[in-house]
Formats: structure tokens, sequence, C-alpha cells
């Protein structure tokens, strides 16, 4: 067992009166893909939220590599190697998808990365980026024009560009077509390799059972199950909530 | 400066019926920039070309101005669907366009102002009517007509059109229009047709809100842009998207500025009017009944 | 605009110069003797104050028309040279320098009112040029420029002499006033109205027991007044502007305002708009007046004037009464036209000092200037309205409305008071 | 053109461009006509800082040129402040008061931000009223009684000559910011704070600059007005026509770059200037009504949009 890259220790987040996180635990080792499941409005995107610094969590600790993250913003998180893929894509939609890139290259990679890049240098990344993805061809169109499967790619590639230790893909698939699932999933099994630890947040079970190596369920903001794919899909509580949808 | 009864129920009472007045005027900037999200920045031109339109009846026919400015409101509304006619071909179809819309209002403005200017003059103008130099006295407290027979209509106009956007079915799908259009056109309704009829019914409350402008103080073409700060400020302290916002945010303002009057210096009270506004908007930025 | 002065081609043709960057050298090209005799000035034409603007302006043409009926000045035709200083005092600079380095005017008279007189001063300055100025209140006191000239009749020490009227009738009613409510708006001229004010309360040896400044677009002016009532003055003094003057005179009358004496410098109440719109409102107010048609104000030749005045003021939506400014500014252009005429040339420095050492006659009476460049003696009128009945205009151009109580001098009846019984 | 090469060669052409007019001018109407036309240009080039590359909307603009003006009042009053001294200080005031409004960018957004400036504007306009040493509704007096300094034959061609260099150095500080590192950070808030923030963009400290410098350049902007008009008061200085020239200019400009509100502020200065001196002010008026009207509907991108448009297909053919 490789050391633990994220601990996230109960973690509590609510709104008023509405507990969208209760005392969950979660956790990440180094180079893991995991999967997050959960119906919706079970607290996955709040749980991403904390975890990236987007929302700060009312109790829990989370660490990172070791580091409590408590109070860092969500700049710094990313800096540290932590970076996301939206649910709804967020393009900077007036820039090219290439300058898309180069804003976490200019911004998040330098600090784990090593070096501050220079305009140039960002752009061959950028491309270097783009090409593995597939969107090389659309580097100079601008991104608020992209279709759906293309923007959910930029929304990793973007993420990517940040040179991270852990993805967190926040349902990079819905609403895409089997084919495009399948573009996403090679996409993020190869992250592996580039030895990057993936979270992925999905509805589609079949992505999921066949990407995770480990997968965690949160039900109404509480972690009812965690382990691997198919212990958890006979864990009886787990078919419950999904069952009883 | 000695607190007394006396001062301080006549202070309150001024404040309500300034209120009253405020509400008028902000109550179109409460449909437009509360509920449809148009920042129209000349709003208080079109109440400043109300209160001239109020003039020249009366002058001409004697009419009260009022009166007229009921009798006319059709017209401000045909008005109001053009503008937004225009403004929506230009800019609403495009999307987030914010920043264009309100420069386009301010060419609108301008626009207003200089044909006023052309075709009245600079001078100020004020109109009396059979009930502008009465006051009821109760007791120790006054009532001047010239601001209650205002408050009076204006509480019925903005009470009505409460009633109007929360009861009706027209009224609540503007109110559902900036928040999901989308779901809206599945139930077989247009939003932009929607928004049209409602930015159209703001601006008929322009040409009411002139009427009171033009019985309670002189105006003169360029006056508009002193009510900017106002209006915004006054829907967006009492929160936006539904009227009584706007009557609580008008009520703050009115009754503000009168207690700053009486007890501190008038000077002071845009400071205390505004302050308000900047504490509200960091301490509680959708508005004391913001949604 | 372009339709009273044909000044669209002349101003494209120098929008041309400096385009392209053509640059006459000063005092190149000199005057003809048969070219015109320019005289530029910049006026409020929009803005808040244009409607005085505009008065002025028609005034100062009527002027311009009667001299070149008479053959002009030094035998040459008066041209005016005018811009729209929009009120706005940030206009100024770049209007004077137009005309004195792109039109080449001879001589050059002020806007109206303090903010845009404030910036001609050091250009005027700077060229040597006199600057006749309309109703600044005390501008020169900072520049102590000797060219300087003012035509608002306050006299030597202006802020005082203003309002020093108002004070000396407070002081003679048996009682004599006690105690002062002091009540202005936030702009330059009522400030400096109320500076005045208060040496005038300290030299009476009277009490200020309210001293509060409001913003000029108030909307309720009741709140106001009825603070200054809960202080019980025996005096209410305000200073205002056209709009907030309405709003102060209405507030007082619905709040029901007891007081001794009411009224002030309130400019607005001057013009025919306000004193048809507030009508038998004002009955019992003091107040200051330039000029009122009663049988004790004896200026020459300012019937003449009015009856040229008004009949094309009112084709322009201009004051019709014309009772304000007007003939100041017609007086201003009277002094400048006799002082140029008597020097022969238009020789700046010999100007200046031929207007300080002279006095003049004009329709708004003799004139002679001390040397700030205010009226040596001043002489501002204190009228108290009576016997005002509904919205009428006419009743304004009959005697015995605006009766003249100070000074001694020009009375034409006694002060009446207290103001609340007065009221009716 | 190499972003080295940028700055120097902006100053040299100002440089050049003033000694020419020095050397041939003599009619002081150019100076001063000139000096309210670079005065719209510092004001546009800093609102477009906030306005055009982070994507939030300014609406106090005058509040932050009369910060510059009134603290110069403050500093002439205390001990007659030379022009020089007088710039630096009043860019610092109005960079602080910019930096408490990029606070403000914590909680608002778009609209709400802009009513909070205009609010701001409100309260500091009353205060000014209200203070009495910088003369209040009065207005202060600054009068030049000493010749003009390193040897110019009057005060207007001194202070257009500081203005142009100013407008230099503004222009500078804008190419710089949008070009930089620093400029692809605000272009990323501008079009999405959150996505900006996740990509490792440190939102609130790049605001909280680009808030302070576009405070501070129109600050600076303001610095030399009293001593240009030896005479301010608040109703004018805290004017509208400040808040709105500031921005219109960008947006007939051209948002998305510097040349865009230099552009636009040439543009719309020089007309206004000519206007002002040919027709009446209400056509003056109308002139900018109708120009915005027509360029926010029909010019979206403003002129440098049509340039870049017009760029574009030449590329392409």
């Amino acid at each position: 067992m490789t050391a633990s890259l994220l601990a996230a220790t109960g973690v509590t987040k609510h709104f008023g009166g509405f507990y969208a996180l209760e005392k969950v635990d979660f956790e990440v080792r180094a180079g893991e893909r995991v999967g997050l499941i959960g119906p919706n409005g079970s607290g996955k995107s709040t749980l991403v939220n904390c975890i990236t610094g987007t929302l700060s969590s009312d109790e829990g600790t989370i660490l990172f590599e070791g580091h409590d993250l408590a109070g860092l913003p969500a700049h710094r998180r990313i800096r540290r190697g932590i970076a996301r893929s939206f649910q709804l894509p967020r393009p900077f939609a007036a820039m090219s998808v290439l300058d898309n890139l180069r804003i976490p290259l200019l911004y998040a990679a330098h600090t784990h990365g090593g070096k501050w890049r220079s305009e140039e240098q960002a752009g061959d990344e950028a491309m270097d980026i783009l090409r593995q993805m597939g969107l090389d061809a659309k580097a100079d169109e601008k991104s608020g024009g992209l279709t759906q499967v293309d923007l959910r790619k930029l929304e990793l590639a973007r993420a990517m560009a940040a040179r991270p230790k852990l993805l967190i893909s926040d349902e990079a698939m819905a609403g895409l077509s089997s084919n495009e699932i399948d573009e996403i999933i090679t996409i993020l099994l190869g992250m592996k390799e580039r030895g990057i630890a993936v979270v992925m947040i999905e509805h589609i079970m079949r992505a999921v059972v066949h990407f995770s190596e480990r997968v965690a369920v949160l039900v109404a903001g509480r972690k009812i199950a965690d382990g691997k794919p198919d212990e958890v899909m006979r864990n009886p509580e787990v078919e419950k909530a999904y069952l009883g949808e | 400066m000695e607190v007394t009864a006396d001062l301080l129920v006549n202070a309150l009472i001024s404040g309500i019926l300034l209120a009253g007045f405020y509400a008028a005027v902000s109550v179109g900037i409460g449909i437009a920039f509360g509920m449809l999200d148009v920042v129209n920045i000349a709003h208080p031109a079109f109440i400043v070309l109300g209160a001239y339109v109020a003039y020249i009846a009366h002058e001409m026919l004697g009419a009260d101005p009022i009166v007229t400015a009921f009798v006319l409101s059709p017209a401000f509304f045909v008005l109001g669907l053009v503008i937004y006619r225009i403004y929506y071909y230009a800019f609403e179809r495009h999307g987030q366009e914010s920043l264009r819309s309100l420069a386009f209002f301010f060419g609108i403005l301008f626009i207003t102002e200089v044909v006023l200017i052309l075709s009245f003059g600079v001078d100020y103008r004020l109109v009396n009517t059979s009930y502008s130099s009465t006051t009821w006295r109760v007791g120790f407290v006054d009532f001047p007509l010239r601001l209650v027979v205002p408050f009076a209509v204006s509480l019925a106009m903005t009470l009505g059109l409460h009633f109007y956007f929360t009861r009706t079915f027209f009224g609540r799908s503007v109110l559902a229009v900036a928040q999901d259009p989308l779901a809206l056109q599945l139930m077989g309704v247009n939003p932009r047709r929607v928004k049209e009829l409602a930015f159209a019914l703001s601006i008929a409350t322009a040409g009411v809100a002139g009427a009171f402008l033009i019985v309670i103080q002189p105006v003169q073409p360029a006056l508009g842009r002193v009510f900017i700060g106002l209006v915004f400020a006054i829907t967006v302290l009492g929160g936006l998207g539904s009227i009584t916002g706007t009557m609580v945010g008008a009520a703050i303002l009115g009754i503000a500025e009168s207690f700053t009057a009486t007890f501190f210096g008038p000077s002071w009270s845009p400071a205390v009017s505004f302050g308000l506004l900047l504490a509200a908007l960091a301490f509680k930025p959708t508005g004391l009944l913001g949604r | 605009m372009t339709r009273k002065h044909p000044r669209l081609a002349a101003g494209l043709h120098s929008a041309v110069q400096l385009a392209t960057g053509l640059l006459l050298a000063a005092g190149l090209a000199s005057a003809h003797a048969a070219d015109p005799l320019k005289i530029g000035f910049g006026m409020s034409m929009t803005g808040p104050l244009a409607g005085n603007g505009k008065a002025a302006l028609l005034a100062m043409e009527i002027w311009r028309d009667d001299v070149n009926a008479k053959g002009g000045l030094l035998g040459r035709k008066v041209e005016f040279v005018t811009y729209d200083d929009q009120t706005n005092p940030s206009t100024v600079p770049g209007i004077y320098n137009k005309l004195l380095d792109i039109d080449k005017v001879d001589i050059i008279m002020s806007g109206y009112g303090t903010n845009v007189i404030a910036p001609a001063i050091p250009i005027a300055m700077q060229r040597k040029m006199v600057l006749m100025s309309l109703f600044g209140t005390d501008v020169n006191a900072k520049f102590k420029y000797d060219g300087y000239f003012q035509i608002m009749p306050n006299g030597a020490d202006p802020s005082l002499g203003l309002v020093n009227g108002f004070f000396e009738i407070a002081a003679a009613m048996k009682p004599k006033a006690q105690t002062v409510a002091l009540v202005g708006a936030d702009a330059e001229y009522p400030h400096a109205a109320l500076e005045g004010a208060r040496r005038s309360v300290k030299n009476h040896k009277m009490k200020i027991v309210y001293d509060k400044t409001y913003p000029p677009n108030t909307t309720d002016c009741a709140p106001i007044i009825r603070a200054i009532q809960a202080t019980n003055p025996d005096v209410v003094f305000v200073a205002s502007y056209p709009p907030d003057s309405a709003c102060i005179v209405r507030a007082a009358n619905e709040v029901g305002l007891k007081t001794k004496q009411f009224g002030g410098p309130m400019i607005g109440l001057g013009y025919a708009a306000l004193k048809t719109q507030l009508g038998p409102l004002l009955n019992g107010m003091t107040s200051w007046e330039l000029y009122v048609p009663e049988p004790t104000i004896k200026f020459p030749f300012i019937k003449e004037f009015l009856a040229k005045y008004q009949p094309r003021a009112a084709t322009e939506k201009l004051d019709p009464l014309g009772f304000y400014l007007p003939p100041y500014a017609y007086a201003q252009m009277q002094i400048v036209g006799e002082a140029i005429q008597k020097v022969g040339s238009l020789d700046q420095g010999k100007i200046a000092k031929y207007i300080h050492a002279n006095k003049f006659s004009t329709v708004v009476g003799d004139v002679s200037f001390a040397k700030n460049g205010e009226w040596a003696v001043g002489r501002p009128l204190y009228v108290q309205y009576r016997g005002i009945v509904g919205n009428d205009l006419e009743q304004w151009k009959q005697p015995g409305k605006a009766v003249v109580v100070w000074p001694a001098s020009l009375k034409s009846g006694e002060h009446r008071y207290p103001y609340d019984q007065n009221r009716k | 053109m190499k972003a080295r090469w940028f700055t120097p060669i902006v100053f040299t052409v100002t440089l050049l461009v003033v000694a020419l007019a020095l050397a041939t001018v003599t009619n002081n109407y150019f100076y001063t006509a000139a000096y309210i036309v670079l005065q719209f240009i510092i004001l546009a080039t800093a609102w477009n800082i906030l306005g055009g590359l982070t994507g939030y909307v300014n609406f106090g603009s005058a509040a932050f040129f009369s910060l510059g003006a009134y603290s110069s009042v403050v500093m002439f009053s205390l001990f007659k402040a030379p022009v020089p001294l007088a710039i630096p200080v009043s860019a610092a005031v109005a960079g602080l008061v910019g930096l408490g409004a990029g606070y403000l960018t914590l909680r608002l957004r778009g609209v709400f931000f802009a009513i909070a400036t205009l609010a701001m504007s409100e309260v500091l306009y009353t205060f000014v009223v209200n203070w009495d040493y910088v003369g209040g509704a009065r207005g202060a007096y600054i009068i030049l009684q000493d010749d003009p300094p390193f040897g110019f034959s009057n005060h207007t061609q001194y202070l257009f000559t500081v203005m142009a260099l100013m407008t230099a150095f503004a222009i500078a500080v804008a190419r710089y910011v949008e070009t930089s590192r620093l400029g692809r950070g605000l272009a990323a808030i501008r079009d999405d704070e959150v996505a900006a923030e996740c990509s490792g963009v440190p939102t609130l400290r790049l605001k909280l600059i680009s808030t302070t410098v576009s405070g501070a350049l129109m600050g600076m902007s303001g610095s030399t007005f009293p001593y240009f008009m030896q005479y301010v008061e608040p109703t004018s200085s805290f004017s509208l026509s400040y808040s709105v020239n500031a921005i219109a200019m960008p947006l007939i400009g051209g948002m998305h770059s510097w040349a865009g509100p230099l552009i636009g502020a040439i543009l719309l200065g020089t007309i206004q200037q000519i206007v002002q001196v040919t027709v009446s002010s209400a056509w003056n008026l109308l002139i900018v009504g109708v120009l915005l009207v027509v360029f926010v509907t029909l010019a979206p991108d403003g002129i440098m949009g049509w340039f870049d448009h017009w760029r574009a297909r030449r590329r392409r053919s």
C-alpha cells in the first residue's frame, strides 16, 4: 500500500439546517483510481467543492500529502496538485482553446512542475496536452463555440495542464454518446501512466465499474460504502439506495 | 437637537409619504432590473418625460397630472414595447451583454434628455393642482396633500402590481422568466413575449411616477440623473425580484432621509442613504428580502 | 442654436484648424478698422442654470442690437462669439482659450455664476484682459485681479452686502429679533450667502439657533422646516437655488412655519416661473430682489429695456418678466461699451482704469466700482410679497405686490410681521 | 512589437509629439483642448483595466478622478505642493480607495458591483461637500502665482506636457497588464471567476491589483485638474459625465486591448471638444447618446473589433 495522497476525515458541511455532508471520511492513495457515486443531491459535488476549496467545510480535516488544507483558497490547492473538472463545463469562453490551457500552466503548474514557464513554453506544453486529448485541431478556436464532448475534453485538458497529482473528474460523461464515453474513459485511464490519481464522479455504472479500483458511495451526505467495485455493488444498502430510486 | 414626540411622529409621517413617491419612482426598475435583469438606467429619463407630458396636458387642458398619467399610460406602454424590441434584437438574443446594454440605456437617457431640452427648453417646470397647497392637520401631524395624493395613488399602484405579479398566471410567469426561461417555454409561454410585456409595464409606471414628480417638485430635463442612484439603491436595498422588496427599500430610504434631515442635518442624507446601500451590499448582497 | 448664432461654419472651420494643427501666432492678424468688434463669452445654455443663462444672453443680444443700431463701437459693428459652458466649470478653460486664440475676440465677458467665473479669471489674468462678470459672489477675493468687475449689486463686501438688509430688517422689528435660523443648499452661492449671514448675525448681536445645509435636489423639505421650527427662531434665513427655493417655500406653508421673518436671498423667486407657480404661497415672505416695479424704483430706461425684452423672451420661452438677471446683463454691456467708446481703443489696461475711475448710468441705475471690482456701494433690495392671488403672471407687473422694505431710501412700504400672520 | 520595446517607444513618441507641439503651436486653445482629451484617454484606459480586462464595471470613475483632484487640493492647501509631488500622492490615495473597492468584489459581481461603486461615489461626494478644509460646496481655489517650472512659457503648456507623459505612462501600464501573465489571469477572471480560481489564478489578489491600478491611474488623471482649472468644486468634479465617458470610450474603441480605450477616447473626446465650440451642447449630448446606441448595437466589439475582423479576413484570403 502506498501512502495516502488525500485524506479527508469527518468532513461536514451544512447550508442553514440542511446537512449536505455529515462526517464523511474519504481517502485517495497516490496513483489510485477511485469512483465516487451516489444519487443526485447526495453531496458528491459538495465534497469535491470542499476538497478543492471552492467551499470551505464546517468541520473535519482534509490532508493532502500530509499537509492540512484548512484555510487554503482554491488556487493554492490546485498549486499543491488537486485539479478538477466541472460538471457543467466552465471554459474561459472568450479565449482560444490553447489559451484556456495556458492559464493553469502559467498559474498552477509552476509550483510543483519546478519552474515558471514562459508564454512560449506554456504554449508548447498546452499543444502537447491538446494532442493527447485529440483537441489539437481546435487549438485556435474560441472555446465558447465548442461541442459538448469537446468542452468535456477541454475541462479535463485544462485540469491536466495544472500538472496535478490528483484529478477529480465531476461527471465528465453526462449526456455523451457511448463512443464519446469510451473516449473519455480512455483519457482518464491514461492518467495512471503519469502517476495521477483520479477520482471519478459518475452516474454511469458501467463506466465506474470498468474504471475504478475502489468505489465510495455517498447517500444523503453520508458515506455508506467504500471498497472494491464488485463488493460495493453487492452491498445491500447501496442496492437499496440505487434500486429504490 | 431635542427629540420631541412632535418631531418624531412628523419625521416618520414625512418619511412614509416620501417613501410612497420613491416606491412609484423605483417600481419600474424593480420590474425591469429586479425581475427581468434589464439594466434600464434610462428609467428616470422616462419619468421626467412623463412629468413633461403631464405638464403639457395641465397647461393646455388644465388636466390633473395624475389623471393624465393614467390616461396616457398606454402610450408609455407602447414606448416600452418599442424599446424592448430594440433591446431584444440588439442584446438579449445574444445572451450575456449587461455592459453593452448599460451603455445602450445611457444613450437612450441622453437622447431623451436632448429631446426634452429641444422641445421644452431648460427651465424648471412645476404644476399646481387643486390640492397642491392644502395641508390636513391631525393633532400636531401634517399631511400635505401634495405628498399624500401621490402617496395614496402610488400605494394603490404598487400594491396592485404586487398582487398582479403574485396572483396571476402572467405575473408568475414574469417571476419565473428570469430564473428558468426554458421551463416556461415548455409550459407554452413565450419568454420573450412575457419580458416584453413586463418591460412595457415598467415604462408605463414611469409615466405615472413622472406625474407625481411634477406635482411634488419643479422639473427640468436633466433631473432624471439625480434619481439614477436612488432608484437602484432602493431596488437593491429591498431585494430583487419582488415588488414588496422595492416597497421596503423605498420605505427605508424615505424614512432614513426624513430622520437624517430632521435630527442630524439634511446635508448628510445622501451619505446615509448610500451608506445604507453599501452596508447592505457588503453584508447581504441579495437585499433585505432577496431571493 | 445655429438659428441664432451662425457659429456652425466658424466652429467647423476652427475644428479643422485644430485637427490639422494649423496654428496662427497670436496677434498676427491685427484688426482692420472695418472689421467687426468681437465680444466673446461662454454662457449656460444647458445644465441646471441654463434658464438664467439664456435670459442673460437675450438681454446682451438686445444691447448688441441697440449699439449696432447707433453705429457700433469705435465705428465697428459689434459681434458676439458665444459658446455653451453647460453650467460646467471644466468647459471654461477650453472656451476662453478658443475665444482668445482662435476666434481672436477683442473683449471677453463671463458666463453666469461663480462656478464658471472662477476658472475664467486665471485666463483673463494671464492674457491681461478685462473681465466683466455676471453674478459671481466675491470670486475676486482670492485672485485680487484689477481687471475684474462684477455686476451683481451687493457692494464691496459682497457676501455681507447680499444679506445685510435682511438682518437690518430683523433688527428693526419691535421687539428686536434675537434668534436666527440659517439654512441653505449645498452649492457655491448659498454657502457664500450663509457665510455672509453668519457675519451679519454677529454684527447685529443676534444668536444662531440653527445652521445647516441640505442637498440641492431634496424632494421634501418639510423635515428641514420642522427641525427649524423646533428651535423656535425669530428669523428664518434661507439661501437657495431655484428648485429648492420652491421646495422650502412649499414646506414652510405646509408645516405652517411660525416665525417673525422668513425669506432671504432665494434665487428663483425673482423669476416669473416660480413667482407664478408658487403664487400666494409667497405672501408674507421677505425676499431679495434686484428689480421690482415699485414707484420708488426709478432706474432710467429700465421700462424701455423691459419693453424690448419681454416680448422676445415670451417667444423664446425665457423668463417673461426679466426682473432678475436680464437688466444687469444689459447693464454690464453698457458699462463695457461706454468704457471702450470713451477710451477710444481696445487697450485693456486703459479700459480697466476707466471703469475703476468712473460712474456709469445704466438701466439698473448709477454704478461705480470698488477696488475689488464689486459695486462700490451695494444696492440689493429686500421686498415683502403681499396680496398675491392665484397664479396669474400679470399681477407681478403691478406695484404693491413686492413691496420694497429695505433699503430705507427706496422703501415703498413697511415691513409687516410676524410672518405667519401675514401669510394669507 | 516586442514587449520590452513598447514602453520606450510610447514615451519617445510622446516626447517627440510634445516637443513638436511646443515648438510649433503657440495658441493655448490647442493645449487646453488636448489636455482634456488626454485626461479622458487616461480615464478610459484606467477604466478598461478593471472593466475591459477584468470584467468589473466601475460606475464611479468620477469619484476616483475627484479623489485625485481633491488630494491635490489638500496638498496645495497644506504646503503649496508642486505638480510633480501632487501626482504620486493623488494616485496613491485613489489607489488605496481602489484597493478598498477591490474587497467589494469578494461579494459583488456584475451590476451589483457597478451599483456599489455608484453608491461609493455618492458617499464620497457628500463628504467633500461637507468638508470645509477643501472648500466644501463652495469649491477650492489653487492660485498659481509663480511662473511654471522648467522654462515653460505658461501653466497650460506645462500641464499639457505633464498630462501627455502621464498618458504615455498609463498606456504603458495598460499594455503591460494586458500582455503579461497578470493580464491572462485577469482575462480568466473576466470569463469565469470560479474556473479561474480552480485553475490556480489567485483571483482576489489579481482583482485587488486591478482595482488598485485602475483607481490609481484615475486619481492620477484628476491630480492636475485643480492646477489646470485653478478652481474645483464638487458638483462638476463628481459629474456623471466622467463616469459615463470612462465607460463609453472603451466601449466604442473596443475593450479587449489597450488600443481600444485610446482610440475611443481620442474619437469621442475630440468630437466632444469640437462640438462644444460649434453647435450647442444639447447636440453634444445627443451625439454621445447616438454614438453609444449605434456602437453597442451595431459594433459590439468597438472599433478595434472591426479592425480585428478586417485583419482576420485578410489573413484568411
